[in-house]
């Protein structure tokens, strides 16, 4: 038996979470939601500046890297693998995008040569654990590793500094739509609506948690479950270069050290937001909850000015009660 | 079309697989098998544990792809590679170990093969409520569609198994113990179903252990034995002696056998006022040594529940067990063994087995420290042990490192009692110990059971099926909603007095 | 008995014979790696490169021990890294107190075990998953450690037996490697041949039907990560004596290295497979990597790469004889 | 007296490390004298975590902003946007296109001026041969070219000094404790070790130690001179002969200066060096009082050190 944390489970699903409200009263989700406003509640009256307009739609900007690679982390563990190469993967494809843009000061063309590289690494990723059967969770580790080193030797570890300057790249990360909304936070969003779309209302989202909650039964009811699995790798590797694209925009480089320790936030987030890890059980929408926290926090304790130590330890006690406390009250119910 | 041409042509037969042959490493599970299915019949499979029924029809499913022989439908000879083949080609399966998600509600699991869309290509999630609700309805089985599927007892669980192959149109539907954890009235609308698929001209092969069924439901019975093809004949012409004799080789002189005399006046377990937060309200009873207790009820009255809190695994709310006059803490397996009480459970898979770990390993498991000196293992012993139990229950393994979860279910099964016998326990509960055990091996649980009665063990004993209830038991306690309703000596019950006292 | 082939039912423990016959891969590349290094570097050979290995690979696989019997129980423990860091820095700053190596080194040992203790206590009883407990306390220790000490602690008295420790020797044999030698032995002993460690397969295979068998799975797990945690304890006094400091800045990726050593060993992440042996191997494998990296002067980046690379391949090849033998 | 920032933001790129802990002391100390306050985010080494603290100090709105780029390139959209937010920004560390102002020790120079010490102690002690152990960190521009320039110091003065293991210690002790002991099982000849901070000079040192081997005919050079540590190990370690101090207090203090400059919109120039010296010995002594764990700096003899001012190499260089 796996490990599992088993949020997001409750023995009266509302019809299969047809409606976003019957998501929204799912019993892990409101739990969330309640952290959430209750954080969010407790630093505006804490830290001076934490609830201006200005501030909040940051975190939002701030929020979405972890927010778009971690749709993809999660759909990989609804079907019951994991992936945790998107750290790497960040540092590698923002390699292709600047070299491309220096040479064509074309953007198009650079995104192009990014995305190819995500696809070529979700495909790895996705062949060696779906059809050659070797755990995902070594596969995509020995990625990371593979990457790194590789991001390293590439770049003899310094970054790559875009030379071209095009205002439309330099848009994508650091300006907002009507001067408000931070653009990463509007893609964020578009993507969580439409995976959210897709894993409720879509035969292929089913198949995923199908697929992730036994993968023998899915078989059996006619899925090519190698298949599916496979695409969900695909999926996020290519949400995790979209994250990418958009922080090598905030660097105006492709620098080597991005994306150190990014598996883990995203992990942390998806976990935290009760995508269990054995796979079939989590929504997109209680990870969007887990993102949010997690930067929620990490700003507002950082409004309160309070050393990283701090930070860490407030974040670690705040991850482990969260999830124990939901579990708790699975149980109870 | 050549594919009308072949169904003109053809001759009445829906189905025709013949020469089919799998092994699988150290064992032939179907050696040269055939087998022929008319439309609108009802083909029953039977034979041993481990003959090789499953595998046969996993073939067919598509599950295993067979090592030779040919599979033709409607005349036609097809290669059946993925499970979707066989989906595609109208085979339904209702497998023998549940085969659903357990996360998703009961509707979304009937709709798995082929969900509903819209013309966008969405899922029409009301379409599924509505359609499920209204095949259960058809059907007669009381599940609630909207609950998550994993929260439903076994035996609900089996019913979800049957609707959803009949979700959807079919040729063959193929059901392998459908039955084992259903009780009579269930085991009715099944049939009733049967029937109607039948009349639509469907070809139905039946798995079963049950002869009863069989007999009631069947036109033609094919056994196997061994992974060879033993007879093909009209059920007509079976007697239960000769069915028995096809399908283990031998005559079974008594089902029942009594060796032993009457029960110790002597307490062996007792229960008092036990009451859990979920379900059982103030149950009350005593075992004696040398005794076998049966208890009755229908799906859901608590029994399964009842056995879990006496052994300790789940916790009670209220009331106190003791064995031997030594009380129990509540929800403490551990010290319950130690006390001398186990429990076989009814989830075979979820809290028995050790899929991944070899025969020998899941046998000892709970008697290993008396393999043990100072906490070292001594695994010739362990061994020798293990092996002397897998030749006295006819244990069909390839060796005692084999993964039990290539044991058929039957096998599995007796390797989870031999467990218990191995531990020596002044009291055993089984729940539904014969799910899924075929005729031979039953006969030898039940002469064990006698046997451990007999030696002066108490037997509390939970299953559905009436005539081992009636069989065996020496007293007969009927649950009803948690409770105890009624209680019967071996002389009074009778099949009609228990289920009454089951329903009222 | 429809049985054709039975095998020979040898002696030996089932499980480990189970896991066993994934050895031969690790076995064939680590023969391979030294071969190969020895042939382009004679250094790789010479005496002191070889202790220098063993005594790496001794702080890993005094870890992995513990580590081997928590993904047994299908759990993990992602803490020890940070917990090696706090270990040093505690251990340093009592004996500096105290004046005392012995007392010292228990407080050390006894601040890991108090570490795998809270890890197994919110596993076994907040019920939350491993993984993500132990990315907590991982944190909080990160955290916490600087709290405790802004700098790294110094030693002040230099006492000899502290030294000893990480540098000192027995004979020819540096005193971290006969530790874990000592360690992997009763591990050893302790998984293949006890009620114990079977019972830990026993829970990782399922837990429900150990329970009902009357084994205490929660309790067993807690120990298996108070072992993990002491055991941590242990590593961190070696590191400490090595650095001759107490450095909140240590083991950073330890607790990858760790797990990555124990999977290339062959252990189930899904709990109730897995050996000793196979971490072993899994340790020489990964700091040989290591080793011969620097000692044939190649771009250290490569020191992550190849482990990257040798990770996947090792778990191939063993997944593709497991299917041949099926065959 | 013009008046002076009151709120002043300091996003650090790895604030737990000792040397900017150091930093940040002398930037509060000063800023202290002012009545200003220094408000600090750490990055933590996470290159996307320092764009968002920016942020956040710009949202908030403080006075000025201090940054010490985890890398220089990934602040350069985040100097565009300060300006665009008229928000005066004081880089610390190394250069960054598009910046106002800078300050910084100059890493080259560091590692130069203690590489001639070391070439003047090989020739008298260790009979003019110079076999280096550098324990370097490849990760970071600032830390290449202390040991760039440490090798082209020592040559000044012994022309065939030979860098026997260039090594990447990860900057951190264990890594480089355990990296160094592969190196010295392979190089017994290796007699001097150089490391790019304490940690990874001591982790040299330590490996050396480890492998039973005495310290006679060996030389110890550390960079930074951040916390005890090095006081330690001159003190205790016969071989740790050379610190090249970096004097951190002194850094923060003239960042803050930079920052009322700057704030007070005087002309500042491009590049502001803080001090660094090579100390031999007792040298330490000049510099600094410890106190059980505390160590306080001699404001007036490190006021008296003279910076360069500009200096030999920077990060721009390396691209070449
Ligand atoms: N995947 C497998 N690997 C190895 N052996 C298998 C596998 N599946 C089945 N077997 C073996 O093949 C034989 C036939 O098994 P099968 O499940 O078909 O029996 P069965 O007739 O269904 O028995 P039961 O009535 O107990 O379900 C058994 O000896 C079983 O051990
Ligand atoms: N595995 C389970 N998970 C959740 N609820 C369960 C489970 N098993 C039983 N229940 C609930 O407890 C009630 C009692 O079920 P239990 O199995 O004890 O009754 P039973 O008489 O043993 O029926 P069965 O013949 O199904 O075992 C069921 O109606 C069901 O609602
Ligand atoms: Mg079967
Ligand atoms: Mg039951």
């Amino acid at each position: 038996m796996p490990p599992s944390v088993s949020l997001g489970r409750s023995n009266r699903l509302g019809a299969g979470a047809v409606d976003a409200f019957a998501v929204l009263t799912r019993r892990s989700d409101i739990t969330l939601v309640v952290a959430l406003i209750v954080l969010i509640a407790f630093f505006a009256f804490t830290a001076e500046y934490f609830f201006t307009l200005r501030n909040l739609t940051n975190v939002l900007g701030q929020a979405s890297l972890a927010m778009i690679a971690g749709i993809g982390v999660a759909i990989v563990f609804i079907s019951g693998e994991v992936d945790v190469s998107v750290g790497s993967l960040q540092a590698a494809v923002a390699i292709p995008l600047i070299v491309i843009m220096n040479h064509t000061e074309s953007l198009t063309l650079g995104l192009a040569g990014a995305l190819a590289l995500g696809l070529a690494i979700g495909v790895v990723n996705g062949y060696l654990s779906a059809y050659v059967g070797i755990n995902s969770l070594i596969v995509t580790l020995g990625m990371l590793f593979v990457l790194r080193g590789g991001v390293y030797l590439y770049t003899g570890k310094t970054a790559i500094p875009d030379d071209v300057g095009l205002d439309s790249f330099f848009a994508l990360g650091n300006e907002s739509l009507f001067g408000v909304v931070p653009y990463p936070a509007v893609v964020a969003f578009v993507l969580l609506l439409v995976f959210m779309y897709v894993m409720r209302h879509r035969p292929f989202g089913r198949m995923v948690y199908a697929v992730g909650g036994n993968a023998e039964v899915a078989r059996l009811a006619g899925y090519p479950v190698r298949w599916v699995k496979f695409v969900c790798f695909v999926i996020s590797s290519l949400l995790a270069t979209i994250s990418a694209i958009l922080l090598a925009s905030r660097l105006g480089s492709a620098v080597h050290l991005s994306g150190l320790g990014f598996e883990f936030q995203v992990v942390a987030a998806v976990v935290l937001g009760g995508v269990s890890l054995s796979g079939g059980i989590g929504s997109l929408f209680g990870m969007a909850l887990g993102v949010l926290i997690l930067s929620f926090l990490s700003n507002g304790l950082g409004m309160l000015d309070l050393a990283t130590e701090w930070q860490l330890v407030i974040t670690g006690i705040i991850i482990i009660v969260a999830v124990a406390f939901d579990e708790l009250k699975r149980r109870r119910a | 079309m050549p594919a009308d041409l072949a169904v003109a042509e053809a001759p009445a037969l829906a189905l025709e697989m013949t020469g089919i042959s799998k092994r699988f490493p150290g064992v032939v599970a179907l050696n040269d098998v055939h087998l022929r299915l008319e439309p609108g019949k009802v083909h029953a499979l039977m034979g041993e544990n481990g003959a090789g029924k499953s595998t046969l029809i996993k073939i067919l499913a598509g599950v295993y792809e067979k090592d030779s022989g040919t599979i033709r439908i409607g005349g036609r000879e097809i290669e059946i590679l993925h499970p979707s083949d066989a989906l595609k080609r109208g085979i339904k399966v209702v497998f023998q170990e549940i085969a659903l998600i357990a996360e998703f509600t009961v509707a979304e699991n009937i709709f798995l093969e082929e969900y509903p869309v819209g013309r966008g290509g969405s899922i029409r999630w009301r379409t599924i409520r509505k359609e499920a609700r209204a095949l259960f309805e058809r059907i007669g089985f009381d599940v609630d569609t909207d609950a998550r599927t994993g929260a439903l007892p076994v035996s609900q669980q089996q019913m979800v198994e049957i609707a959803r192959a009949l979700a959807h149109e079919a040729r063959i539907v193929v059901m392998d113990e459908p039955s084992s954890s259903l009780t009579p009235n269930e085991v009715g609308l099944l049939f009733k179903v049967i029937r109607r698929l039948t009349s639509l001209g469907i070809a139905v092969l039946y798995v079963s252990h049950k002869l009863d069924e069989v007999f009631e439901i069947a036109d033609t019975v094919t056994v196997l034995r061994d992974g060879r093809h033993i007879s093909t004949r009209p059920i007509a012409e079976h007697t239960n002696d000769t069915l028995i004799q096809d399908m283990i080789g031998r005559r079974i002189e008594t089902l029942f056998p009594r060796e032993r005399g009457p029960a110790s006046d002597r307490i062996a377990l007792s229960v008092k006022n036990l009451s859990t937060a979920a379900k059982l309200k103030d149950i009350s009873f005593e075992a004696r040594a040398g005794e076998v207790v049966g208890f009755f009820g229908l799906m859901g009255a608590g029994r399964t529940e009842l056995a879990k809190a006496i052994v300790g695994f789940d916790p009670i709310s209220g009331g106190e067990i003791s064995i031997g006059g030594k009380r129990l803490h509540p929800h403490d397996t551990r010290t319950a063994v130690s006390l001398g009480i186990g429990l076989l459970s009814e989830d075979r898979k979820g809290e028995g087995l050790m899929l991944e770990l070899p025969v020998v390993t899941n046998l000892s498991l709970a008697a290993l420290e008396e393999f043990a000196r100072l906490g070292l293992i001594d695994e010739s012993r362990e061994r020798a042990a293990a092996q002397s139990f897998v030749d006295r229950f006819r244990i069909r393994t390839p060796s005692l490192e084999q993964p039990i979860k290539n044991l058929s279910g039957g096998n599995q099964q007796k390797v989870l009692l031999a467990r218990w016998l191995m531990r020596g326990l002044s009291v055993i509960v089984v729940d539904e110990p014969t799910r899924g055990i075929d005729v031979g091996a039953k006969s030898e649980i039940f002469a064990l059971i006698d046997r451990l009665a007999s030696e002066g063990h108490a037997v509390v004993m939970m299953t559905s099926e009436m005539p081992e209830l009636l069989g065996l038991s020496d007293r007969i306690l009927v649950m009803a909603g948690g409770r105890i309703t009624e209680s019967f000596t071996r002389e009074q019950a009778t099949q009609e007095k228990v289920l009454n006292a089951a329903i009222g | 008995m429809v049985s054709e082939v039975s095998h020979p039912a040898g002696p030996g423990n089932a499980i480990g014979r189970l896991a066993n016959n994934s050895q031969i891969v690790l076995i064939a590349v680590l023969v391979i790696l030294c071969v190969g290094v020895s042939l382009a570097e004679p250094q790789f050979y010479s005496g002191a490169n070889v202790i220098a290995i063993l005594r790496q690979a001794a702080l890993v696989m005094i870890v992995g021990a513990g580590m081997t019997m928590l993904l047994i129980t299908a759990e993990v423990d992602l803490s020890v890294g940070a917990s090696l860091a706090f270990v040093g820095v505690v251990a340093m700053d009592v004996i500096n107190i105290t004046n005392s190596v012995a007392i010292g080194s228990l407080a050390g040992i006894a601040f890991g075990g108090l570490v795998g203790l809270v890890n197994g206590f919110v596993v076994t009883r907040l019920k939350v998953n491993s993984l993500i407990a132990t990315i907590g306390t991982m944190m909080i220790l990160q955290g916490s450690v600087f709290l405790y000490s802004r700098e790294a602690v110094q030693n002040h008295h230099h006492l000899a037996a502290f030294v000893d420790i990480g540098a000192g020797y027995v004979g020819p044999l540096p005193i971290p490697v006969i530790v874990a030698a000592l360690f992997f032995a009763v591990a050893y002993v302790l998984l293949r041949h006890t009620t114990l460690g079977r019972y830990l397969y026993a829970i990782g295979a399922n837990q429900k039907a150990a329970r009902l068998s009357g084994i205490r799975a929660e309790r067993l797990k807690l120990f298996a990560f108070v072992v993990t945690g002491l055991l941590v304890g242990v590593a961190g006094l070696v590191l400490v004596s090595l650095m001759n400091a107490g450095q909140p800045t240590a083991g950073r990726g330890f607790e990858l290295t760790v797990v990555a050593a124990v999977i290339l060993g062959g252990t189930s992440l899904a709990g109730g497979r897995g050996t000793l042996l196979g971490t072993l191997l899994g340790v020489l494998v990964l700091k040989v990597i290591d080793n011969a990296i620097i000692l044939l002067q190649w771009n250290q980046d490569l020191q992550m790469i190849v482990p990257g690379v040798v990770l996947i391949l090792a778990t191939y090849l063993d997944l593709a004889k497991r299917r041949a033998n099926a065959r | 007296a013009a008046d002076t920032p009151k709120r002043i933001g300091y996003v650090v790129n790895y604030g737990t490390h000792e040397w900017y802990q150091n930093v940040i002391k002398g930037m509060k100390a000063h800023a202290a004298e002012i009545g200003a306050t220094v408000e600090v985010k750490d990055a933590n080494l996470d290159v996307a975590k320092e764009v968002s603290a920016a942020e956040d100090f710009i949202a908030q709105g403080v006075d000025v902003l201090i940054i010490t780029p985890v890398n220089e390139e990934g602040v350069v959209p985040l100097l565009k946007r300060a300006k665009a937010a008229n928000m005066p920004v004081v880089l610390e560390g190394n250069p960054v296109k598009g910046m106002t102002t800078m300050v910084a020790i100059c890493d080259y120079d560091t590692g130069y001026m203690a590489g001639v010490e070391a070439g003047k102690y090989a020739k008298d002690h260790l009979g003019g041969v110079a076999k280096v152990m550098n324990v370097g960190l490849p990760l970071l521009s600032a830390t290449v070219l202390r040991s760039n320039g440490f090798m082209d110091g020592i040559r000044t003065i012994i022309p065939d000094a030979k860098l026997v293991h260039d090594l990447d210690g990860g900057g951190n002790p264990d890594r480089a404790l355990e990296v160094s002991t592969a190196a010295l099982a392979q190089n017994p000849d290796i007699n001097i070790i150089y490391g790019i901070n304490d940690s990874s000079s001591l982790g040299g040192l330590q490996a050396w130690k480890a492998a039973g081997k005495s310290q006679d005919n060996l030389l110890v050079v550390g960079t930074g001179g951040e916390g005890l540590a090095f006081i330690n190990a001159m003190e205790k370690e016969p071989s740790y002969k050379i610190e090249a101090a970096m004097f951190p207090e002194k850094e923060g203090y003239t960042t803050i200066d930079a920052a009322i400059a700057l704030y007070q919109k005087k002309e500042v120039p491009e590049h502001i060096v803080s001090p660094t010296a090579p100390m031999m010995g007792d040298d330490w002594k000049k510099f600094y009082d410890v106190a059980g764990t505390t160590r306080t700096p001699k404001w007036d003899a490190i006021n008296a050190l003279t910076p360069p001012a500009k200096c030999m190499k920077t990060a721009a260089d390396l691209k070449k």
